[in-house]
């Protein structure tokens, strides 16, 4: 580490490996970089894979999941007797506690014109169970469905859910489109 | 690098105790979701209780061969008077003999969504929006005008010079002349003939005409099946809304249904997948299926494409025999039954 | 000093005392959490149990009102304290976080204070225990590595799953053997357009309906040809907008089912000449799958009942006169010629796809420009060759490995006809100009030393040569029969027949079939000297090269499928 | 038959869902659009690049120029608050080892342009001046490094054996992002729970522990588990500029060797006890002649784990459960099997992706072995090697840039114009 230093076999081959490192570091990168777009991914749910197993409520590495429920309203029938709000065999058409499928009581129900009702997410109560999902996807139009909130989102590098669906609906998306909306028109 | 001695050995058990708790920890962690999301039994969603059908209500049992339609997307059922079956879908028509035998195949320019065999032996055939009609060897007679961007078609009858086709995307039905002129909107809002206007909040949206020239329109939204005169009155209405065997339940309930020789109805439902059969007056007479016998019982679909999760519903269709016809079209399969006790 | 010591003393005291309340503090928040997490993970969902069990029983005892309104309180109350509860551990989280660090700043005060000054030590010699603890160390890393060890073979108790059944079935393609009994591709078995049948009719007329055994129409056109598999016909049409495979019955020639390509390229994009249209490329099918592929790129598989297997889209190929080469299958792999461009662009390449899953099993990128040539899979001694044809190169590649075994730079121009392998050389056309032969037994690049000769005097622009493997035969589009000897590459005569070809000519038995575009079959002697042995009418255009089973021969008209054989 | 197809064939075809439409509300009621809050935006990946680049600077300059522990602890505190508990400690370049290998193996994958900046920035800093990012940067190392309150000596023999876990840790994770299979150094990262005061209780769990151990043995995850800590451990061995202790005004008072908690201060060699050169050169032959046996031992015992590693994969998961579903060894479904059935796939297809993804691991599993037989070979080799040292030096390996030597070396306080009495002054 002195200046003096003589340059022998050692000192040359140390110099000459420091190069190779730092060069090797930089093209390794450097084609890396260049390879990928420069687009910035995001995780998000691809609405026509999930199968609403429930994993999203508890796997997130959030307390609170950044998985929700959506709604479509292009796709929504907009049900007096909604399935996705609604319990399978409900006691009236109310939101009664005891009708209402959503144990958090997220959704929203209200009257719009006969015979119709608009169903909201309340974000902070959802948990991203997806029960309503199924209801809706079951018996309705299944304009129900759970995406990534990227205001919640930490955009973990391998994203917990991701690792735990069942049916791999996890993808990275483009960030400028970050969500796989249903119902939506792409034109 | 001189140890420490004193309470060198409390730091050893901490230290031990910390390790044994990261290994643990580690083994314990279920990055996978091998165990479940751990969410309790008020998250689950589990329509296969009510799903159960009492055996001693299936009046009807499988017979004959399974059909395959041969198609990748099946979409709808109809019968001649000859007994032979007609399949709309992947852009054709396949016609298979009463035994099931593929006859043959007539190709569209479109995707049809529903057809239906007039006593003459002409097709009528209703593309998303707007309908065609065939000879019986097939060819084109007709094809009348688009109902618009919105039409979506999903069911048509013929009786004598009258075709009627439902229209889910407005709604409605509409009442056509052979010649294909349009002659009347059925089943409006109209507060002075009391009729409430259908509820149609999915793609299926079926009616049928009988024998007598009264139309059946099944109101989904209502889970029941409105009867209409020709001229567009509403007579009267049957239908319970019930998760029980009696009723129809869900969303868009019934989905399908025919009408019988003797003048009843079979229905097929979605959600909780079951084919049953009420008689003329709309009174609960038995169960043909139930959803364990068919694809379409699968809870949720996982696909490639937003195109292969279309769900479309079964499809029933009667022959003149009283036999049953079903088009499960997850399975593109058409099955049939026949009464408990009946003669092959 | 003294003093300085004593304030040390009272500092100490003051940080020690805020660590231990910093301490109890942590222990206290440690708990409400441990709490509020016991509180969530029993309380809450036992509640939520109780819940569902209490919706159950109002369904049952719907007129219930003090029922009604326990459920209804219940619910609220497990909604709130859900809240609460996230809203807790938030606040928990932080407070935590707080006292641990006052925990940990005034914990190292006070240890840094009461710490004793170190001695300064002196420097000794310790060479033995520096040997000790080398050794010390190497016995260390030797437990590590026992310990990865014994890890692993934990891991590798777990047993593991052999998906047996899967190799039960068989293999999923046919046998060699069986293949060359169908009619599996272009032209037949390795291509080479000739009949393993010689029970083949010589005589029909589409118009009386002499031994048409049935005609059915075919939905969509397309100028490829019949794939014949035991009792399926296979073809596929196209338009603009709709690609379709198409299955025929061949007792009944009922139209079994038909299965539709998507595509996820626009294909008005596509530039394609009337001639070549949007299904000129021939499917293929190993026996247990049809292959099909169209000018848009997509590529396809359906099972024999015509359930879509995969779909996948290579790219759309940049094709002057728009995509034409064929599949060829090896074992379950399909082959694809994807020639595009000028060859500069480096787009070219073979690909080989999976036949089970449609992923890609090998590619072999090269630098030569668009060809509309089909491959075919040979047998050169006992070793499988997939010959392909580019300006100017004929080259060889393993076909299970893609590896590329020998070339012959010998050609030129746009090249459609199809290469053949018969007397031992593989036979390829430069339209206009010249018929070449290669010795495929050579590695490396053979030009120099495989080209066994040159028959320069012309040759036709589309229709692939058929050979005995004495004799081999052009047919020229224009009005031209032409015969040279396979071993020398002799001419030895050349004939005008009159008529415009599009079909390639093939070989039953010592009788040359080939079928003009009006639908007329000529029928010819094969060998030394020119004999017209008949003509027959179909009565209907004729683009594609007719496919030959048992008895019978699969003409596609445009507009129609015809069976022609002797009625039982 | 007549063919429409001929002058309908230029229709439109309609592709994608059929859009059933909303009812028409007579009420004038319209619906609303679906929210869809928006990312962070890429602009706060490149602010964390800058700080990176700006931290590292700043702390090569403490490091080497300032030689100041204090000023090395505030910028580290500094850098845990950000880079931990402000951006949540996800964006690291441990982590970003797999995404340069994602991007080396799969064609698909595009690598986000912050996660190669952050893997390569310490890389190039450490070339230059050691582990600083180690020393001041990374939050995994700050947080260790913060409730380091009463340092044990680990021994060196024990440190060389615990060594080998990260060896073994790097490799692994390379072959699982290499396979696609899994980002274990993500979903084990024992901290990251910590940073977000949230998360699974077993990460929790297995971070509390390691921060209980790491009050008494010095940064145990930097040391004996960091992937990204052994390839700075062999680029600092080249670095220009390192922690030093200056050979000509040392005064040997091994101070500093009891001021580092990472036993990275080498003592100068001694003189070998009589015929130890003899054992030693046979030793080295024996290790010599191990080291192949033990490579290729290890490659065998990574190829013949080839199923069970490839379990992590989850389409071989998937496999594995559907296979012993239809062979009837396993009662019930399973989500997992569930999701597959409804895609409506054969089981052959899946049964030969699983297979393929098995061969990759034959190979992968092979490397891995192989490799941590390399490096457990190597590491008995090296240390059957005598090297000579004269002075108290900084091990560059070892070294983690805390500046705690500093602290302790009176000669440094002369440096410093500090001389005090005692060394017990807070720094």
């Amino acid at each position: 580490m002195d200046k003096q230093e003589p340059m022998n076999r050692r000192n040359f081959l140390r110099e000459g490996l420091w190069g190779a490192c730092l060069a090797g570091a930089g093209t390794a990168v450097g084609l890396s970089v260049a390879r990928g777009n420069s687009d910035n991914m995001v995780w998000q749910i691809d609405p026509y894979k999930c199968i609403a197993c429930g994993n999203c409520a508890t796997y997130c590495v959030l307390e609170d999941s950044a998985v929700k429920c959506v709604q479509a309203y292009a796709m929504c029938g907009y049900c007096d007797l909604c399935t996705g709000y609604l319990i399978p065999e409900p006691k009236a058409l109310d939101t009664g506690a005891e009708n209402e499928l959503c144990p958090t009581g997220a959704i929203k129900r209200t009257y719009v014109e006969d015979p119709y009702y608009e169903y909201t997410i309340d974000e902070s109560l959802c948990n991203g169970c997806g029960k309503c999902v199924k209801g809706c996807t079951v018996f309705g139009n299944g304009s129900l469905f759970l995406q990534v909130r990227h205001d919640r989102c930490k955009n973990c590098n391998e994203c917990a859910i991701a690792a735990a669906c069942p049916s791999q609906a996890f993808k990275r998306v483009p960030a400028d489109r970050p969500y796989l909306l249903k119902g939506a028109d792409n034109k | 690098m001189s140890g420490r001695a004193g309470g060198g050995w409390i730091v050893a058990v901490l230290v031990a105790a910390a390790i044994g708790a990261a290994v643990a920890a580690v083994l314990r962690l279920d990055t996978t979701g091998r165990t479940g999301s751990g969410l309790s039994e008020a998250y689950e969603y589990d329509v296969s209780r009510l799903a159960k059908i009492d055996p001693n209500l299936v009046l009807y049992v499988e017979s004959g061969p399974l059909i395959h339609t041969g198609m990748n997307q099946s979409r709808s059922i109809a019968l001649d008077g000859a007994g032979r079956i007609y399949v709309a879908g992947d852009r054709a028509i396949r016609v298979f003999d009463a035994a099931g035998k593929a006859e043959r195949m007539i190709s569209l320019p479109g995707e049809p969504q529903c057809l239906d065999v007039a006593d003459d032996g002409r097709l009528f055939i209703g593309m998303k929006d707007h309908v065609e009609v065939l000879d019986a060897q097939g060819k084109t007679i007709a094809s009348w005008d688009s109902l618009g961007e919105e039409a979506l078609l999903t069911s048509i009858a013929s009786h004598g010079d009258a075709v009627l086709v439902a229209d889910a995307g407005h709604r409605i039905v509409l009442r056509f002349d052979a010649a294909g002129t349009l002659v009347d909107h059925i089943g409006e809002k109209d507060a002075d003939r009391d009729i409430p206007g259908f509820s149609v909040p999915s793609p299926h949206f079926d009616l049928a005409v009988s024998r007598d020239g009264l139309l059946r329109v099944a109101d989904p939204g209502r889970n029941r099946i409105d009867t209409f005169t020709l001229d567009g009155n509403l007579e009267f209405w049957w239908g319970e809304r019930s998760v029980g065997i009696k009723g129809f339940c869900g969303c868009c309930n019934p989905v399908s249904f025919a009408l019988l020789p003797d003048g009843g109805f079979v229905t097929a439902e979605k959600g909780l997948v079951r084919v049953k059969i009420y008689n003329s007056d709309g009174a609960f007479v038995g169960v043909v299926a139930g959803s364990d016998q068919f694809a379409g019982g699968k809870q949720i679909k996982v696909c490639e494409t937003p195109e292969e999760c279309q769900g479309i519903a079964l499809d029933v269709a009667a022959g003149p025999d009283g036999r049953i016809y079903v088009l499960d079209p997850p399975d593109n399969t058409i099955k049939v039954f026949r009464k408990k006790g009946a003669s092959t | 000093m003294i003093q300085e010591s004593e304030r040390i003393q009272v500092w100490r005291r003051a940080a020690r005392s805020t660590a231990i309340v910093g301490g109890v503090f942590t222990g206290i928040f440690v708990a409400l959490l441990i709490a509020n997490l016991i509180g969530s993970a029993i309380l809450g969902p036992s509640r939520e149990n109780k819940l569902a069990a209490m919706k159950l029983q109002v369904q049952k005892d719907p007129t219930n009102q003090t029922l009604l309104s326990e459920v209804r309180q219940l619910d609220l109350k497990i909604r709130r304290d859900r809240i609460w509860r996230l809203d807790f551990a938030h606040k928990a989280a932080h407070m935590l976080l707080a006292s641990v660090v006052v925990l940990l700043v005034a914990g190292k005060i006070a240890y840094d204070l009461g710490k004793v000054p170190p001695r300064p030590g002196h420097a000794t010699d310790r060479g033995e225990i520096q040997v000790k603890e080398a050794k010390r160390a190497r016995w260390a890393v030797a437990g590590g590595l026992a310990m990865l060890a014994a890890g692993m073979t934990l891991v590798g108790m777990s047993g593991s799953v052999e998906f047996a059944q899967a190799e039960e079935a068989g293999p999923p393609f046919a046998s060699m053997e069986e293949r060359l009994m169908q009619w599996p591709r272009f032209r037949g078995p390795g291509g080479a357009g000739v009949s393993a049948y010689t029970n083949i009719p010589t005589s029909w007329n589409g118009k009386t309906g002499e031994n048409i055994l049935w005609k059915s129409p075919v939905p969509m056109s397309g100028r490829n040809s019949p794939v014949v598999w035991k009792d399926r016909i296979f073809l596929t049409g196209a338009d603009p907008n709709v690609r379709q495979v198409y299955c025929y019955d061949a007792k009944s020639g009922q139209l079994l089912w038909k299965g539709d390509v998507p595509t996820v390229s626009a294909a008005a994009k596509l530039e394609i000449m009337e001639d070549t249209g949007y299904a000129a490329c021939t499917a293929a099918t190993d026996g247990r799958r049809i292959y099909a592929i169209f000018p848009t790129g997509d590529v396809a598989a359906f099972d024999f009942n015509g359930r879509r297997l995969w779909h996948k889209n290579l790219g759309v190929p940049d094709s002057s006169y728009g995509y034409a080469s064929s599949l060829e299958t090896y074992e379950k792999l399909v082959l694809v010629q994807y020639d595009q461009g000028d060859g500069t662009e480096g787009k070219s390449k073979v690909i080989a796809l999976d036949g089970v899953t449609g992923r890609v099993a090998w590619e072999a990128k090269r630098t030569l420009p668009n060809s509309w040539a089909t491959p075919v899979v040979v047998q050169v001694e006992g070793k499988p060759q997939l010959i392909t044809l580019a300006d100017p190169n004929m080259v060889a590649y393993s076909p299970a490995t893609g590896e590329e075994i020998w070339r012959a730079e010998c050609l030129g121009g746009d090249l459609a006809p199809s290469p053949i392998y018969a007397g031992g050389l593989v036979m390829a056309i430069q339209p206009y100009s010249q018929l070449v032969a290669v010795k495929p037994t050579g590695q490396g690049d053979v030009t120099k030393t495989h080209v066994a000769w040159k028959m320069e005097e012309g040759g036709p622009d589309i229709c692939s040569p058929v050979s005995d493997g004495t004799y081999v035969y052009l047919l020229e589009s224009a009005d031209l029969l032409i015969c040279c000897r396979v071993e020398t590459g002799e001419k030895i005569y050349e004939q005008e027949i009159k008529g415009d070809f599009r079909a390639s000519p093939s070989l039953v038995g010592d009788k040359l079939y080939v079928l003009d575009m009006k639908g007329m079959m000529r029928i010819f002697q094969a060998g030394l000297e020119f004999k017209e042995l008949g003509k027959c009418e179909l009565g209907e255009e004729c683009f594609a090269s007719p496919a030959f089973a048992d008895g019978r021969i699969y003409i596609r008209g445009a507009a129609n499928l015809y069976c022609i054989g002797q009625a039982q | 038959m007549t063919f429409l197809i001929a002058f309908l064939g230029s229709c439109p075809v309609t592709q994608g869902e059929i859009r059933f439409p909303p009812p028409e509300f007579e009420s004038g009621y319209t619906f609303p659009q679906t929210t869809s809050p928006a990312p962070q935006s890429v602009l706060q990946e490149y602010i964390d690049a800058a700080v990176l680049v700006v931290g590292l600077l700043l702390a090569s300059h403490l490091i080497l120029k300032r030689r100041s522990r204090r000023a090395i602890f505030v910028l580290m505190i500094g850098a845990l608050l950000y880079f931990g508990f402000v951006r949540d400690g996800c964006i690291c370049p441990i982590g970003a080892i797999q995404n340069v290998t994602l991007t080396a193996f799969d064609r698909g994958y595009a690598i986000p342009i912050a996660a190669a900046v952050f893997f390569v920035v310490p890389l190039i800093f450490t070339l230059f001046s050691g582990r600083v990012f180690c020393g001041a940067i990374c939050p995994l190392g700050a947080i260790q490094d913060a409730v380091l309150i009463r340092p044990v000596a680990v021994p060196g023999w024990l440190e060389s054996g615990l060594r080998l876990f990260a060896y073994a840790y790097l490799g692994a994770a390379v072959l699982f992002a290499a396979t696609g299979s899994a980002f274990i150094i993500c979903r084990y990262d024992p901290f990251v729970g910590f940073f977000r005061l949230g998360g699974n209780w077993n990460v929790l769990i297995l971070g509390a522990s390691l921060l209980l151990i790491g009050l008494f043995v010095g940064r145990p995850y930097c040391r004996f588990l960091c992937p990204y800590g052994v390839i700075l451990r062999h680029l600092s061995r080249l670095s220009k500029r390192r922690v030093t202790i200056t050979p000509s005004e040392c005064i040997q008072c091994r101070l500093c060797e009891d001021a580092c908690p990472f036993g990275a201060i080498r003592e100068p060699t001694g003189n070998w006890p009589e015929g130890e050169y003899r054992i030693a050169k046979r030793r080295l032959a024996l290790f010599l002649v191990l080291l192949p046996i033990l490579v290729a031992g290890g490659g065998w015992g990574g190829y013949a784990l080839k199923s069970q590693l490839a379990r992590v994969h989850p389409r071989v998961r998937t496999a594995e459960r559907v296979y012993l579903e239809e062979a009837g060894q396993v009662q019930g479904t399973t989500n997992v099997s569930d999701a597959f059935r409804a895609t409506g796939q054969t089981t052959e297809v899946l049964y030969a992706d699983a297979t393929r993804i098995r061969g990759r691991f034959a190979l992968g599993g092979a490397l891995l072995g192989g490799f941590i037989g390399l490096v457990a070979g190597g590491k008995l080799l090296v240390l059957s090697i005598r090297r000579r040292r004269t002075e108290y030096e900084a091990d560059p390996a070892g070294c983690f840039a805390c500046g705690r030597c500093y602290k302790s070396c009176p000669k440094e306080h002369g440096r410093l114009k500090r001389i005090r009495e005692t060394a017990a002054g807070r720094a």
